[in-house]
């Protein structure tokens, strides 16, 4: 790959119009950058989940909590209170609960970090302010081209596809 | 439009992050370390004295009895220390112009009493009993270690709640043959005696219905 | 044997002991100082029991001194002595703090000068010598003291002039009178409570304060708990301990209470009209003659010493016609010149300019002599005054000496209890500033130059002891059969009161239960303790009757004035219940100056009215009500399950199996021993003795009017004191119920409240973060919380607290800020029993808590679970009952109910 | 706000944003320029000052509790419990809508919670951050609240886990975190937004590290919309279990009044109640003072008044089960109870509380009222002080008529209380001062969807 067919659509329409055309014209989409989280998207879901994590992280807390309930009050140090059961298991359980969901929450924001590759300050990307774009307003979208026509014909595909700005970015 | 940062950055804000999780462990951890350290509980620690008195000399080669100067040890909470006439008895006699011993004539003579700096300090919410431990086969040695071989006393133990709590827990194998008490080094080599006596002990507890862990034990 | 300790070497201890632990916070001292003599007797730490002595208005009452470290802690009963029985009254509690009140007179002062003892005797001797003690006054309160007596004698001899004039303001002339006119000469009367089965009280409290208080309480619980159940009449002018506990009880003015006197002369005699009486009062009086009259020879009739003559003879007549069970005896005040009169005497003599020297030891004529003498105005026509104080007061502040007075505890002295019985007290501690004894006094007064030494005299007044014997009587207090033998007295002659109908509200002057005449007014431990029947602390309200408030347009709180004679008071009023109609009562004891941070500017001097006559009351403006810490006393509805009241035969309604969650005890529960409480609501006479012996035991702090006005309290024991029947009222001790299901435990977040397996319910004070939890979710509400740092903090102003720190329980954690505590059984005294029993390979002995031990009626009693004995004897009386049992806390304290026995009418 | 009474809206098919809003790019400069570019007004740093006196003069009263201890409160031996218990309850309540509000619409798919829920989350944090600060400042020795932590002591003792206020402790701590973490996934969007919006290098970059270098690729899109709908789905019965929790610090007791089994579900309505009407009062200010008149309309308050009415009738009934209960269970405690919160010490306090939290809601029953601002503040106030006195009145109602008489106590608060309380007050004003110059106080790219919504359709 040579160079990169880059432009900007000022709506969602617009840019998957582009996008299907220029599948359809054979061209490859190395990149995408959305404003907003469009359904054309779809949810992913199955592809690397973020729930399992979530619930593992939810179950170490949670049941990690309670042991540690049990073992202090029933091994560690039991003591008589108000002639309660050492193992109070009803009154074991709002602690664990609570801080089961705090922990799941951890688990999935660490999975977030992992699957949405964050923690990337710098990136290529940056380097192109069509991206800087995608953040604020605009759909950008580029395409893959291996010669210098072949670039040409993709940027033209883009511009007659509606965008609002298109250009050719050599490698 | 140009990186906002340096290629580093990336490396930078993981090892951030990884901070973020780490460090309050790893804080706390050093955190638990200090508080049992002997830096903290005083354990090993040497106090000086007005008078340098070395229990490895009155105690270990002399072989006085623990109790010619604590006389309270078996009979009261309080082990009590000894008064300064109860020093002068011997050295009325011995080393009776010793440097050393200066202070002690100067207090018999004055009426002024020593000012023996405090070793084995418990907070003052904690009452404890030497009587009731002497008596029941718990000897001097499970808490003040081997005074017999200290030229100058120190701290043995840690004296932390938890320290207590350890031999409150499982005191048989802390427990000696009454004749033991005073020894030196009673835990070494333990004879069945000891063990029946701990045995009896123990069961005088249980049967006693006392819960040695309970807070009244300790805390009044 | 005396504790021969240097006076640094105390100083040094009290520095030690204010060291002694603060919760969880200061780390201790780091020094350890050996005595460098030790005696042998005193091991560092242990805890000796001395018997002594402490008179009250001159009449002893034994009691044990805990002493710990050559320091008194608490003082106990004396079981041997006639007057204590083992027992204590709020008086003896709180003579402990005295000893060591920052307020004392530590050196003799000449005006605002310090002087030195030299210089007090010789100026006195410098006028006296010459002129045989002319002109020459020595006042001083009620003296029992042989040896006091003796030295007073002896001083006569050297001053032949010299007169000695004793004066209580709390006096018994109107009895001794009315002995006078019955039987010719001057007699005490002492009735016999234990074996009355019918008691009538005229305006009688012989359940209330004074030096007979234990010994009354005792005899007269001995024969409640006895079958079939006694019964208890009460007139009187307004509400007392006697009255609150009588089955039948009329509140009447002096007025009426003469006609009642009229009526029952007739009803017994039969032989005389009845006067018309009010219909309740006429109902009452017959059937108390009934039952008098049917238990002749054990039938009793009182009359109070604030009664007048008249009254007494009255009753002189009626116990002997009724053959009651009295015995007259020689009063043991020797002096029996009406007090009264002496005092009136002194006063007109000074004003005359007759008196040259007046020294005045432990009387305080300025504060408590009727106005109507204008002792002060008179004190300025004497050249030389020299009052011996052991508390700066009134008197003191006016005389050109002060001279410091040494506590009972710190004296030998000798004094005889109410019934003649004589006691030798041994110190305690030695003088702890510099100070002398009464008896050291009176030799300084006759020879400047006099070695004093109060122990060889008290031995040389006891010679004919024997050495034996004095050891014996020192050691246990008690000079054997020294007791006064009843006089044997013909039948007294009928005397009856006139009835005196002048208009207008009559006064009553009343001691107060806390404060004694005053001269336990700086003394905080008894201002904050509650007055039994109105629960006011840190002052006290003219009690006075709604309908008469009403009169004079003022609800409660609101402030009057109250002119009689030369004195006027003015005061908050409170409307209380069984108060006679026309009849303004007021206590003894405020309206203090001169005498401290503590008892200065607190409330008026109810003596100012002690003249009587005609008095006026008055609307004073603004409202300021005395502060209390109860405000509830009626029990309508179902909260009446409180204070269960039964009659003689009924029993308690068995309770309910409670549905629970919570499992049965773990085994371990079981195991011996296992701690628990009774209380017997039917001989608790509100005493308040148990709250001060918790007080002094436990290192309970004093916080002052200010927080409790904010409705804070830190007393550990309370006793709830509410409405009884139509007329009387009842007692209610609350200590920590120590439940088995304890609410407060489980809230706890940091295990500070946790059970043991010997039943108790811990604090642990050094793990409590004060969450307040616990307090929040106790149904009883027994548990106090250290608001702020009271126990470093001071009422006693800029005089500090150092001193008062000697008195703490080193066995006892002294609580800091933030703090919950509470009743814990004492359980330091039940760790050294086991302790004890433990490092002596035997089982654990007998305990007894604070409470118990104070409690003159022996209506706290407590003991073991586990073994047959009090406790189980208690929990199957049929009265008794578990206080909120519905609840299912499974309370260790358990109560017996309060039963009336009012009999029917005539 | 331009004019009291806003345009009203159509009934059907309300449109969130208002026809002034053309382009996606309008969204984000609508929000992002009052923010980045314009300079604070002095309207700004007069409130800002003020806040921040107030703030300090609270600090000092809780410096001043601290070196004397509790005693400098109201609270007496009977009435252990007073204003840092009540003001805990208090902001926890409040704590509790701002997330549950953003939760429970996302699950819902209300998409106007595009425009309040970022603000309504922040109010979370700070609320529940001023909630935090009693629990400890109650304590009598505050130094060792830490021994609510399980940490292996040389003491060898550990938390008593049968407390309510163990309880307490984990709740707060997880709850806290937990909406921290929520609020910061919703938020990387927008800071990447602001990051590569033209403005001062220093603050890109500070920006910058916040987005943690998010693009916007469809990757990072859907991992950040799964997560934040599965955080949504633990928040809902996290926020309801929290404040349920707080419940059962009175529930779980023996005192009358207190040990009611309906008491958690209605410490959570309440905390609902008390939150949205704290939600109306923001967006009423940010809509006002930051001109975003497009993006939060008349339907927003519309919607958020009815859910206060709603709330409120719910919690008049609940009042009513507790007199209820009180009659028909015939607990003679709990009937004196009753009788004592009409007629004791603290009965004006009461009616005053119902008139509050029961009656002034009902005038959003007039169409107009819902979308009028002073009847929206009135009544938000109002709600806000009815549900202060209802967490102090079940302390101060069954503390001074316990069981036993003899103990009964009034209670009387002291300046310092009020101080502190009114120091939270101001605090967490300070607080939104800050955050509004800080990031984006309405969630721009949910906005932008949103937009692209109603355009289409």
């Amino acid at each position: 790959m040579t160079a990169v067919a880059i432009a900007t659509f000022d709506s969602e329409g617009a840019w998957l119009r582009a996008r299907t055309r220029a599948i359809a014209a054979g061209h490859r989409v190395v990149g995408e950058w959305l404003p907003y989280a469009s359904k054309a998207i779809g949810s992913g879901e199955g592809r690397g989940g973020i729930l399992p994590w979530a619930l593992t992280g939810g179950a170490i807390g949670g049941f990690g909590l309670f042991a540690l309930e049990c073992w202090t009050a029933i091994v560690s140090y039991p003591f008589n209170s108000g002639g309660r059961a050492l193992l109070s298991w009803p009154a074991f359980i709002p602690a664990p609960v609570e801080f089961a969901a705090l922990t799941a929450g951890i688990g999935g924001i660490v999975a977030m970090f992992v699957q949405a590759r964050l923690t990337r300050l710098t990136h290529p990307a940056f380097d192109w302010e069509e991206v800087a774009e995608a953040s604020r307003s605009s759909f950008v979208l580029a395409l893959g081209c291996t010669a210098g026509d072949d670039a040409n014909a993709a940027v033209a595909l883009l511009a007659n596809a509606g965008a609002t700005h298109s250009r050719v970015i050599g490698l | 439009m140009a990186q906002l940062f340096r290629p580093g950055a990336n490396t930078l804000v993981r090892a951030a992050l990884a901070c973020v999780v780490l460090a309050p462990l790893l804080l706390f951890l050093l955190g638990m370390t200090i508080v049992r350290s002997g830096y903290v509980t005083g354990e090993g620690r040497f106090v000086d004295q007005p008078v340098p008195f070395s229990h490895q000399h009155h105690a270990g080669d002399v072989g006085i009895d623990c109790r010619y100067c604590h006389t309270g040890v078996e009979s009261q909470a309080n082990a009590v220390i000894p008064p300064t006439h109860t020093c002068m008895t011997c050295h009325s006699q011995l080393w009776t112009n010793a440097q050393m011993l200066a202070p002690v004539r100067e207090s018999m003579a004055s009426g002024k009493p020593l000012a023996w700096n405090r070793v084995n300090r418990l907070p003052a919410y904690v009452y404890f009993d030497h009587h009731v431990h002497v008596q029941n086969g718990v000897p001097c040695a499970a808490c003040h270690g081997d005074v017999r071989r200290m030229p100058l006393t120190r701290q043995t133990a840690s004296l932390t709640m938890g320290w207590c709590l350890a031999c409150h827990r499982s005191p048989e194998d802390r427990i000696v043959a009454p004749a033991r008490e005073f020894e030196g080094d009673p835990y070494h080599g333990r004879t069945a005696n000891d063990r029946a006596f701990a045995h009896a002990v123990m069961a005088h507890i249980v049967a006693s219905g006392r819960k040695l862990t309970d807070c009244t034990v300790c805390h009044r | 044997m005396s504790i021969e300790l240097d006076r640094r070497a105390i100083l040094r201890l009290i520095a030690t002991g204010a060291a002694a632990s603060v919760a969880g916070c200061s780390p201790p001292r780091q020094h350890i100082y050996p005595a460098v003599n030790r005696p042998d007797d005193a091991q560092p730490g242990t805890l000796t029991r001395y018997a002594t002595a402490i008179p009250l208005a001159g009449y002893a009452r034994g009691v044990t001194g805990l002493v710990v470290d050559s320091r008194p802690i608490k003082l106990e009963g004396l079981a041997a002595h006639p007057a204590s029985l083992g027992a204590t009254d709020l008086f003896n509690e709180i003579a402990i703090l005295d000893l060591y009140d920052p307020q004392r007179l530590r050196t003799p002062m000449f005006g605002d000068r310090p002087g030195t003892w030299d210089g007090a005797a010789r100026a006195i001797s410098s006028r006296v010598a010459a002129r045989h003690g002319e002109g020459m006054v020595l006042l001083t309160g009620r003296v029992t003291s042989p040896t006091l007596l003796a030295r007073i004698a002896a001083l006569k001899e050297s001053y032949p002039d010299l007169r000695h004039v004793r004066w209580e303001a709390v006096d018994d002339d109107a009895p001794i009178a009315a002995a006078r006119h019955a039987f010719g000469r001057p007699l005490t009367q002492r009735p016999r409570l234990a074996d009355a089965d019918v008691i009538l009280t005229l305006g009688a409290d012989p359940l209330g304060p004074g030096p007979d208080q234990i010994a009354n309480g005792r005899h007269w619980a001995t024969r409640r708990r006895r079958d079939p159940m006694a019964r208890l009449y009460a007139i009187e002018p307004s509400m007392t301990n006697t009255g609150a506990m009588a089955d039948r009880r009329l509140s009447a003015s002096p007025a009426d209470l003469a006609r009642a006197c009229h009526g029952l002369a007739a009803a017994l005699t039969g032989d005389r009209q009845a006067p018309d009486l009010p219909a309740p009062l006429a109902v009452l009086i017959r059937q108390a003659a009934r039952d008098l009259a049917a238990a002749r020879g054990r039938a009793l009739v009182l009359a109070g010493d604030g009664q007048p003559a008249e009254v007494h003879a009255f009753v002189a007549w009626a116990n002997s016609r009724l053959d009651a069970p009295v015995d007259w005896i020689a009063p043991v005040d020797p002096d029996s010149t009406p007090h009264r009169e002496s005092i009136a005497t002194l006063a007109a003599d000074m004003r005359a300019g007759r008196v040259d020297t007046l020294i005045v030891i432990g009387a305080n004529p300025v504060y408590a002599a009727p106005p109507a003498l204008g002792f002060a105005e008179a004190m300025k026509r004497v050249p030389l005054i020299v009052a011996a104080v052991t508390m700066p007061d009134e008197t003191s502040a006016r005389a050109h000496w002060q001279l410091p007075l040494s506590h009972p505890l710190e004296s030998w002295h000798d004094c005889r209890a109410p019934d003649g019985t004589a006691s030798i007290a041994q110190p305690l501690i030695r003088p702890l500033y510099d100070s002398r004894s009464a008896i050291e006094l009176v030799d300084l007064v006759g020879d400047a130059a006099a070695d004093l030494d109060g122990y060889a005299r008290v031995q040389q007044s006891w010679a004919n002891l024997g050495a034996d014997g004095w050891q014996e009587a020192v050691a246990g207090a008690i000079v054997p059969n020294t007791a006064s033998r009843p006089a044997v007295v013909a039948t007294a002659p009928l005397v009856l009161p006139p009835i005196d109908t002048t208009f207008g509200p009559a006064i009553e002057v009343r001691v107060s239960p806390t404060l004694y005449d005053g001269r336990f007014s700086t003394n905080a431990w008894a201002q904050e303790c509650p007055e039994p029947l109105t629960k006011e602390v840190w002052g006290s309200s003219a009690r006075m009757h709604p309908a008469d408030m009403a009169t004079i347009g003022i609800g409660d709180g609101d402030i009057v004035r109250i002119a009689q004679g030369h004195g006027t008071v003015v005061v908050p009023a409170r409307a209380v219940r069984g108060q006679a109609k026309g009849v303004v009562t007021l206590f003894t004891g405020y309206g203090r100056r001169d005498t401290g941070a503590v008892a200065d500017k607190i409330g008026a001097n109810a003596w100012m009215l002690a003249g009587g006559g005609p008095a006026h009351v008055s609307k004073a403006g603004e409202h300021a009500p005395v502060l209390t810490t109860q405000h509830v006393f009626a029990l309508d509805g179902e909260l009446a399950k409180l204070y269960p009241v039964l009659r003689p035969d009924e029993a308690m309604a068995p309770a309910k199996a409670q549905p629970t969650l919570i499992p049965p005890n773990p085994p371990n529960q079981d195991a011996p021993p296992q701690w628990a409480m009774a209380i017997d609501t039917d001989i608790c006479i509100g005493c308040n003795a148990c709250v001060v012996a918790c007080q002094a035991e436990n290192n309970v702090p004093v916080i002052g009017p200010d927080e409790i006005a904010t409705g804070r309290v830190m007393h550990w024991l309370r006793v709830d004191r509410y409405d009884v029947a139509e007329t009387g009222a009842g007692f209610q001790p609350v200590p920590c119920m120590q439940c088995e299901k304890a609410p407060c435990e489980p809230v706890c977040p940091v295990e500070a409240s946790v059970h043991t397996a010997e039943g108790l319910n811990a604090q642990v004070y050094n793990r409590c973060i004060g969450t307040r939890f616990c307090q929040a979710n106790c149904p009883y509400k027994v548990r106090r919380f250290n608001f702020l740092d009271y126990s470093h903090s001071s009422v006693w102003g800029e005089a500090g607290d150092s001193s008062v720190k000697a008195q703490r329980n080193p066995e006892v954690t002294v609580r800091g800020r933030g703090v919950m505590e509470k009743c814990t059984y004492c359980v330091q005294r039940i760790a050294a029993a086991e302790h004890d029993a433990d490092a002596q390979h035997r089982p654990v002995g007998a305990v007894q808590t604070a409470c118990a031990a104070a409690c003159p009626t022996e209506a706290i009693t407590f003991g073991r679970l586990d073994e047959d004995g009090a406790i189980r004897r208690a929990r199957a009386n049929k009265r008794h009952y578990a206080l909120l049992g519905e609840l299912g806390t499974r309370p260790r304290t358990t109560y017996l109910a309060r039963r009336v026995n009012p009999g029917n009418e005539a | 706000m331009s004019g009291v009474q806003m345009r009203h809206v159509r009934k059907q098919s309300p449109r969130w944003v208002l026809p002034s809003v053309t382009s996606l790019d309008h969204v984000t400069e609508a929000v992002a320029a009052p923010m980045m570019d314009r300079p604070a007004g002095p309207r700004y740093w007069i409130a800002f000052a003020t806040m921040a006196a107030l703030t300090l003069a609270g600090a000092l009263g809780i410096a001043f509790s601290l070196a004397y201890g509790p005693g400098l409160w109201g609270n007496n031996s009977a009435v252990v419990w007073g204003f840092p218990i009540a003001n805990y309850v208090w902001w926890i309540g409040i704590g509790n809508a701002g997330t549950l509000i953003s939760s429970l619409l996302l699950l819902t798919r209300q998409k106007w919670r595009a425009s309040i829920n970022r603000a309504a989350e922040a109010m979370t944090l700070f609320a529940v951050s001023m909630a935090g600060i009693f629990p400890i400042l109650h304590l009598g020795r505050q130094v060792y609240f830490y021994w609510l932590f399980p940490y292996p002591q040389a003491m060898g003792v550990w938390p008593q886990w049968r407390s309510a206020l163990v309880w307490d402790f984990w709740s707060i701590l997880s709850y806290l975190l937990f909406s921290i973490l929520f609020f910061y996934v919703g938020l990387i969007p927008d800071v990447a937004a602001l990051r590569d919006r033209p403005g001062k290098r220093g603050w890109r970059r500070f920006y910058g590290v916040l987005a943690m270098g998010w693009q916007g690729t469809p990757r990072q899109w859907r991992a950040q919309r799964r997560l934040h709908s599965i955080m949504a789905v633990i928040a809902v019965p996290l926020v309801c279990s929290v404040h349920s929790i707080v419940g059962l610090d009175f529930a779980a007791s023996l005192m009358p009044g207190w040990t009611e089994s309906i008491f958690p579900p209605y410490f959570v309505v309440g905390a609902f109640f008390s939150g949205f009407a704290v939600v109306v009062l923001i967006m009423l200010v940010i809509r006002w003072s930051m001109n975003l008149e497009g993006l939060i309309v008349p339907a927003h308050f519309d919607v958020m008044a009815k859910v206060i009415l709603a709330s409120a009738i719910v919690m008049g009934s609940s009042y009513g089960a507790e007199w209820f209960s009180a009659w028909w269970g015939g607990e003679r405690g709990d009937i004196r109870l009753v009788v004592y919160e009409f007629t004791g010490d603290y009965w004006w306090l009461y009616l005053l509380m119902l008139a509050m939290n029961v009656l002034a809601p009902q005038l959003f029953w007039v169409a107009k009222l819902r979308t009028n601002a002073w009847a929206l503040v009135g009544v938000s106030v109002g709600v806000l002080v009815g549900m202060w006195l209802e967490r102090i009145l079940i302390i101060l109602n069954t503390l001074s008529t316990g069981y036993e008489p003899s103990f009964w106590r009034t209670y009387a608060p002291t300046i310092v209380d009020f101080i502190i309380l009114g120091g939270t007050l101001a605090a967490f004003v300070l607080l939104f001062l800050i955050l509004a110059r800080l990031i984006p106080v309405v969630s721009m790219y949910e906005v932008r969807d949103l937009l692209a919504d109603e355009r289409q359709a």
